[in-house]
């Protein structure tokens, strides 16, 4: 039983339009910038915003095809995860999350006991006599995803699980819900901004921008070939359009990049920040790529600090290049500075656009 | 328990069930006791009263209400029951003037009723009491100039008592009741409006032989002596 | 929020403090002066009589019991109106404030020619069932309740407008039919113009005059309420009138000081 | 949030949509009973009296007047009971539906005791600056304002304990005094409590009878408000009263329906 | 005119008891794990909680301290964003905005262009009359940050700022708020969960546990130095106890690590998860650390692939190791696969502790 869901949704001036499948047992994350439309999506498979055309189905099941069928949330075998929560607060903890089961008839003991269960699944198995309004941002996010998961909905519909978790607490539930997703057996849609919860937690990434599909496929495909400078980022890889002839690739916005393998017309070219090394002196060697770049942004990350280069009239105009903690006391960068940016052509991938 | 009475004499013993009296509210103190004394003199009988606006009570009889007697304050309104017996004027009630104690506003008499630097409350001319004192006024040729014309003799007199007015026409009855808080001036063109009560007893009743009693001890000389003392002319 | 006595929020404006306790004494001073009235010295006396007994108890009972049937036929009214998306809405909601604008008394006439004994429905209840509504403690409570409904329906009505609908939205997520999402999700998050809404439903009911006597009669013991022993002293002695006001005043500020407090704290 | 018929939320279920009709019933059925009754064939003829038109007029008048009082005095002293943190705040709340529980007429004399030419205040507004309020249209409209504030009170009351106060904090911390903070932030957010609320006060106001003829008399094109027009006209001719209730309502609900849904609508 | 706060607050069972301090143009971190305080202590300061014992101060002007000193939240010079926005949903997005300058008297029409201007800075200009209830979580979340920035307040208190941001709006936004907060010459207190953002934004990062400061320091210090697990887990290093003998590093949960500099007495040795070097033989070559290590778990990110080991009993029993897309192809590591774990004794770092 496929989840299909042609969504064709009008929003004020805001238009959603995009086909989705999900095939039992896949987890299939939707990404995209604010605002593109991904609640959108995930509130008409709810059912709590019908589509103006197009069809949501489990299999035979018809959920909305306007104009006549349409079936409301309660009906629908779903679970869903709110952005901001909704938990109810007249209820305390233990009760929301057995709100569902008990909405499904379930014996009110037995709802408990499997919401004690959920609570304890999320860390929070002390928590349960608490009112929401009494937890913190990611206490209250984890009883919501307790609550959603408690009724083992056919589809799961999680729009930002992780968003307010703290690194130590996104670590575990990350896992705790990857293991929940291989073991479930119906469809999962995951909305999310973050490419990390995506590449670890879904079999397949639908990246929408305005509302459009622009790039799907399996995370590897998508993290190796992005087709937009959104995805690009998204995976932290350096992406260009150009015309190639043999190895030499003419970039759309100026400049030139060698690749270790011949390529002809109109293609994508990616690599990978760390694939950049800088000098600050013209390096000696010969890598087949060398510009001089001048420095335009710093940001220290946990364990590497990545440059932000203008490697222009030569090379690529925005250039990302990460560098060690050792190379950094070497180079001391400054915004402003001359370096000398070098790529080995065989880190170079080019695809056709 | 309304069981049919065996004599229509009411001093009969015999008498039981319950009597369902409907009386104006102007009549709620002389009825009560009225109703004590006759349940006194009937051991088997009680006597059970609505009190309330004459014209609520017509309204009410006429939509089926268990009434077995009804008492009116004016003949209009019981000329509005239909299923009755024929009634009887039983009391009379004449206007009096009342002024707060003490006649803060030195009125005389009815000329003062004129007088426009005076505060004056009259009952409107829907309600009985209103029509009398029009009658009144028209028949020694004054035109009167009320601040008010109130709704039922009870709010008029309440204006007085608190002195929000210096003057209004009342009937004697409440005069006497308000004793302590006002004081009465009588005229002598009261009597050409005199307001009369009329009682009959209703024929889709369930205690015909109850009302008939009621009614009867109204009339009698006891019934005479409660409403005399209450401030009401015999008829 | 704080358990000291230093707001975080500070001083009350003035602007707002001015009118508010302006608004406070044009409420109480009238009450005040009733106060003054009062004949203290034979109030005691006054009071032992087990009519005012009767006709308090009566009052109590019928308002309460009104005030019950308005909450269960009040609360899913204003909820169609609030959210059952009906053409006409705005017309329907300002019908229901019918019985508010009605003068009492001719509401009374009204229920009179409806449920009375020759009345459009009336008639069938009393020939089919034997029912008869006028001059019974029913009929008192079905007075009450009609002059006391709108209170509550537009005023749970508003509370529900101000309520996130999302809350509902969650609900019908896992599963909650739209009748478990009211009972669990909706009610209780209105549950402050619930209470607002019962309260001046039964201080209403409480306070009923007009419609009670026109429908149901003045019968001691059976329809006399308060309101209605008041008009009846009224007649007889205007000082017994204000001490039955006053103890009708203070048993329902009794009831409400005690039981809105227990109830709001039970729902926060 | 649908433009289409396809509701997201379904069916209305039947457990509440059953009392919700029936209680729609119970308000509008007695009305339906006073229009069976009325004289349809010589109503115009009765409707065209100078009387009718200046009644009418007074009674919305003063209604409306006697609304934005209760909005200016009552709206504060709602916030004050919501917001303030006083002692005694349970007890302060009931005694403010002190108007709704005293029938109206010992309303009127309270009313009289403290602002009639004797009473407390009454003789020095006298004395000092020759007001009178009774037996005036201020006079009335004083009354009215009198019974109908408990109802705004009451419902302001539920509509800011519903609402939630972190965005009166988030108010503050951008700066804005209390007094900001309650226009800008709180009162919009509770507008459909306020709305209700005023609809309640103006309707209550509409339809008042014993306190205003008790404390403002009656004179006919000074304080003969439509109610009290229907009570004379109860004693003499109860049709003209069926038909002169009729046209309030009539009025009342052309008001109010065509009012409320343009504000409701301009705040959403 | 420095912030300085010392907090004592209790709410039900929960005890918040910090020190801050937080100088003019210093931005302060405070970082920890959900629950553990964050949005109470920002409460606090704000004057939205008020202190049970403490004192909260900018120099002279003494904002609270118990039991008599209370300086309500509209008389401190403060700009707050809220963890879940609290837009005015009545107002437009440019109301909102303009709001604090209005209710500093400021002039409609100027307040109204200063707030187009900051809407324009968080990439909203369009947005200025749409309701914040048509906006997506995202947008929202820039508004109220142009809302408590458009006050140019003396101290900005943030809970989260960039939470709800998606990842190429992070980048932008983080840029735009790192400027802003360069040239802000108040003291920001930016509450987050995110080590990347503390890193980025703060000059110096607080870091509590359970309401209480377990470390702090600038951003690196504590990078290289971190004192509990969760913030090694914080920073992505791997962090254990010891007892040094010279050059040998007995850990307190068994196993060995070897050193470069020899130290003496309780240590914490650190490293990072890209200095672990992962072999299916043992190597040849002698690292001075290499231990027989199994696969407990496998995480994809963006790009690098992190492995959790277990080296017990020769090492450690929790393993941090990233290794690159390359490597991972000649490992195809499983969960319960045995490998070779070796660690340059130079990549390791101790530290009394
Ligand atoms: N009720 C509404 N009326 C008009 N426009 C709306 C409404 N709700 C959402 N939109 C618009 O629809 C678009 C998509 O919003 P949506 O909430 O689906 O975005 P999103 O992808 O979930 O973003 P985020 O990651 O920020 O949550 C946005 O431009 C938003 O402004
Ligand atoms: N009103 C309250 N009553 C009782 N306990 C509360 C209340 N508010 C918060 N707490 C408790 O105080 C602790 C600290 O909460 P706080 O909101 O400060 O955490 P936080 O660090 O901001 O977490 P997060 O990152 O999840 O937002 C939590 O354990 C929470 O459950
Ligand atoms: O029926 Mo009345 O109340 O005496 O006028
Ligand atoms: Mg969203
Ligand atoms: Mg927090």
């Amino acid at each position: 039983m496929t989840l299909y869901a042609d969504l064709q949704v009008t929003r004020g001036t805001f238009e959603l339009d995009i086909d989705l499948t999900i095939a039992p047992g896949e987890v299939v994350a939707l990404l995209g910038p604010n605002g593109a439309g991904k609640t959108t999506a995930l509130r008409a498979i709810a059912g709590l915003l019908p589509l103006n055309a197009g069809r949501i189905s489990l299999d035979d099941d018809r959920w909305d095809e306007p104009p006549k069928t349409f079936r409301t949330p309660d009906r629908r075998p779903i679970g869903v995860v709110f952005q901001d929560y909704l938990l109810f607060d007249h209820l305390s903890c233990l009760e929301n999350v057995a709100f569902g089961l008990r909405a499904r008839g379930i014996d009110k003991h037995l709802a408990r006991t499997e919401a004690a269960r959920w609570l304890e699944t999320v860390g929070l198995a002390e928590y349960g006599r608490r009112r929401p309004r009494s937890l913190s941002g990611g206490q209250a996010q984890r009883v919501a995803l307790a609550r959603a998961l408690a009724t083992s909905p056919d589809v799961l519909l999680l729009d930002e699980p992780l968003a307010a978790l703290d690194a130590s607490t996104t670590l575990h539930v990350r896992a705790e819900l990857g293991q929940h997703l291989q073991r479930f057996t119906g469809r999962t849609l995951l909305v999310t901004h973050d490419p990390l919860d995506a590449m670890v937690l879904a079999d397949r990434l639908v990246i929408i921008e305005a509302g459009r599909i622009v790039q799907d496929g399996a995370p590897a495909e998508i993290a190796r070939r992005p087709r937009t400078e959104y995805v690009a980022q998204l995976v932290g890889l350096n992406l260009y359009r150009g015309t190639a002839t043999g190895t030499r690739v003419a970039l759309s916005d100026g400049g030139t990049i060698t690749l270790a393998e011949p390529a002809d017309g109109p293609v994508h070219v990616a690599f990978p920040p760390i694939a950049v090394s800088l000098y600050p002196e013209p390096p000696s060697g010969s890598p087949r790529n060398t510009w001089p770049a001048t420095v335009t942004g710093i940001e220290q990350h946990a364990h590497t600090v990545r440059l932000t280069l203008d490697a222009a009239p030569s090379g690529p105009s925005t250039l990302l290049a990460d560098i060690t903690p050792a190379a950094l006391a070497d180079l001391h960068p400054t915004p402003g500075q001359l370096l000398h940016a070098t790529l080995k052509a065989t880190e170079v991938t080019s695809y056709p656009t | 328990n309304d069981q049919p009475a065996a004599s229509n004499n009411p001093s009969t013993p015999t008498l039981s069930g319950t009597v369902t009296v409907f009386a104006a509210a102007s009549l709620t103190g002389s009825f009560t006791q009225l109703g004590k004394d006759f349940e006194a003199a009937n051991p088997g009988a009680k006597v059970v009263f609505n009190f309330a606006g004459s014209s609520a009570l017509a309204q009410q009889i006429n939509q089926g209400a268990p009434a077995d007697v009804f008492a009116s304050a004016a003949p209009k309104n019981m000329d509005q029951v239909t299923d009755k017996g024929t009634p009887t004027t039983f009391a009379q009630n004449t206007l009096e003037i009342a002024v707060p104690k003490g006649n803060p506003g030195n009125i005389t008499g009815l000329k003062d009723f004129t007088d426009q630097n005076k505060k004056i409350a009259l009952c409107a001319a829907q309600v009985p009491c209103g029509a009398a004192a029009e009658k009144v006024f028209k028949a020694v040729s004054l035109t009167p100039q009320p601040d008010s014309l109130e709704q039922d003799v009870k709010a008029a007199l309440t204006k007085v008592s608190l002195g929000e007015v210096d003057a209004a026409l009342v009937y004697k009855t409440d005069v006497l009741a308000a004793k302590d808080k006002v004081d009465g001036i009588e005229f002598p063109e009261a009597d050409m409006a005199i307001n009369e009560y009329p009682i009959a007893t209703l024929t889709k009743g369930a205690n015909a032989a109850g009302a008939k009693a009621f009614v009867d001890y109204v009339l009698s000389d006891k019934g005479k002596a409660v409403l005399t003392a209450a401030g009401f002319a015999a008829p | 929020m704080s358990r000291r006595s230093r707001s975080t929020t500070g001083r009350l404006p003035l602007v707002l403090l001015l009118p508010a306790l302006l608004g406070l004494a044009f409420l109480l001073v009238p009450l005040i002066g009733l106060l003054a009235k009062a004949p203290w010295s034979t109030l005691p006396s006054r009071l032992f009589s087990a009519e005012v007994w009767t006709a308090l108890r009566l009052s109590l009972v019928c308002a309460t019991v009104a005030t019950l049937i308005c909450l269960l036929l009040g609360i899913p009214l204003a909820w169609l109106l609030a959210r059952g998306n009906l053409p006409g809405r705005g017309l329907l909601r300002a019908l229901v404030t019918v019985p508010l604008v009605l003068p009492p008394v001719v509401g009374g006439v009204a229920l009179l020619l409806v449920l009375g004994r020759r009345g459009l429905i009336g008639q069938h209840l009393d020939a089919w069932f034997g029912i008869s509504l006028p001059f019974t403690t029913a009929g008192v409570i079905v007075a009450e309740a009609f002059v006391a409904m709108p209170f509550l329906v537009i005023s749970v009505e508003g509370a529900l407008r101000a309520a996130d609908p999302r809350f509902e939205e969650a609900a019908a997520t896992l599963g909650a039919s739209r009748w478990l999402t009211f009972r669990r999700v909706t009610l209780p998050s209105i549950a402050p113009g619930v209470v607002a809404g019962a309260v001046l439903c039964w201080a209403r009911a409480l306070g009923e005059f007009g419609a009670t006597i026109t429908f149901a009669g003045n019968f001691p013991g059976r329809t006399t309420t308060m309101p209605l022993a008041v008009y009846l002293a009224l007649e007889t002695d205007p000082d017994v009138a204000v001490v039955l006001s006053i103890v009708l005043l203070l048993v329902s500020v009794v009831v409400l000081a005690s039981l809105r407090e227990r109830w709001l704290s039970g729902l926060r």
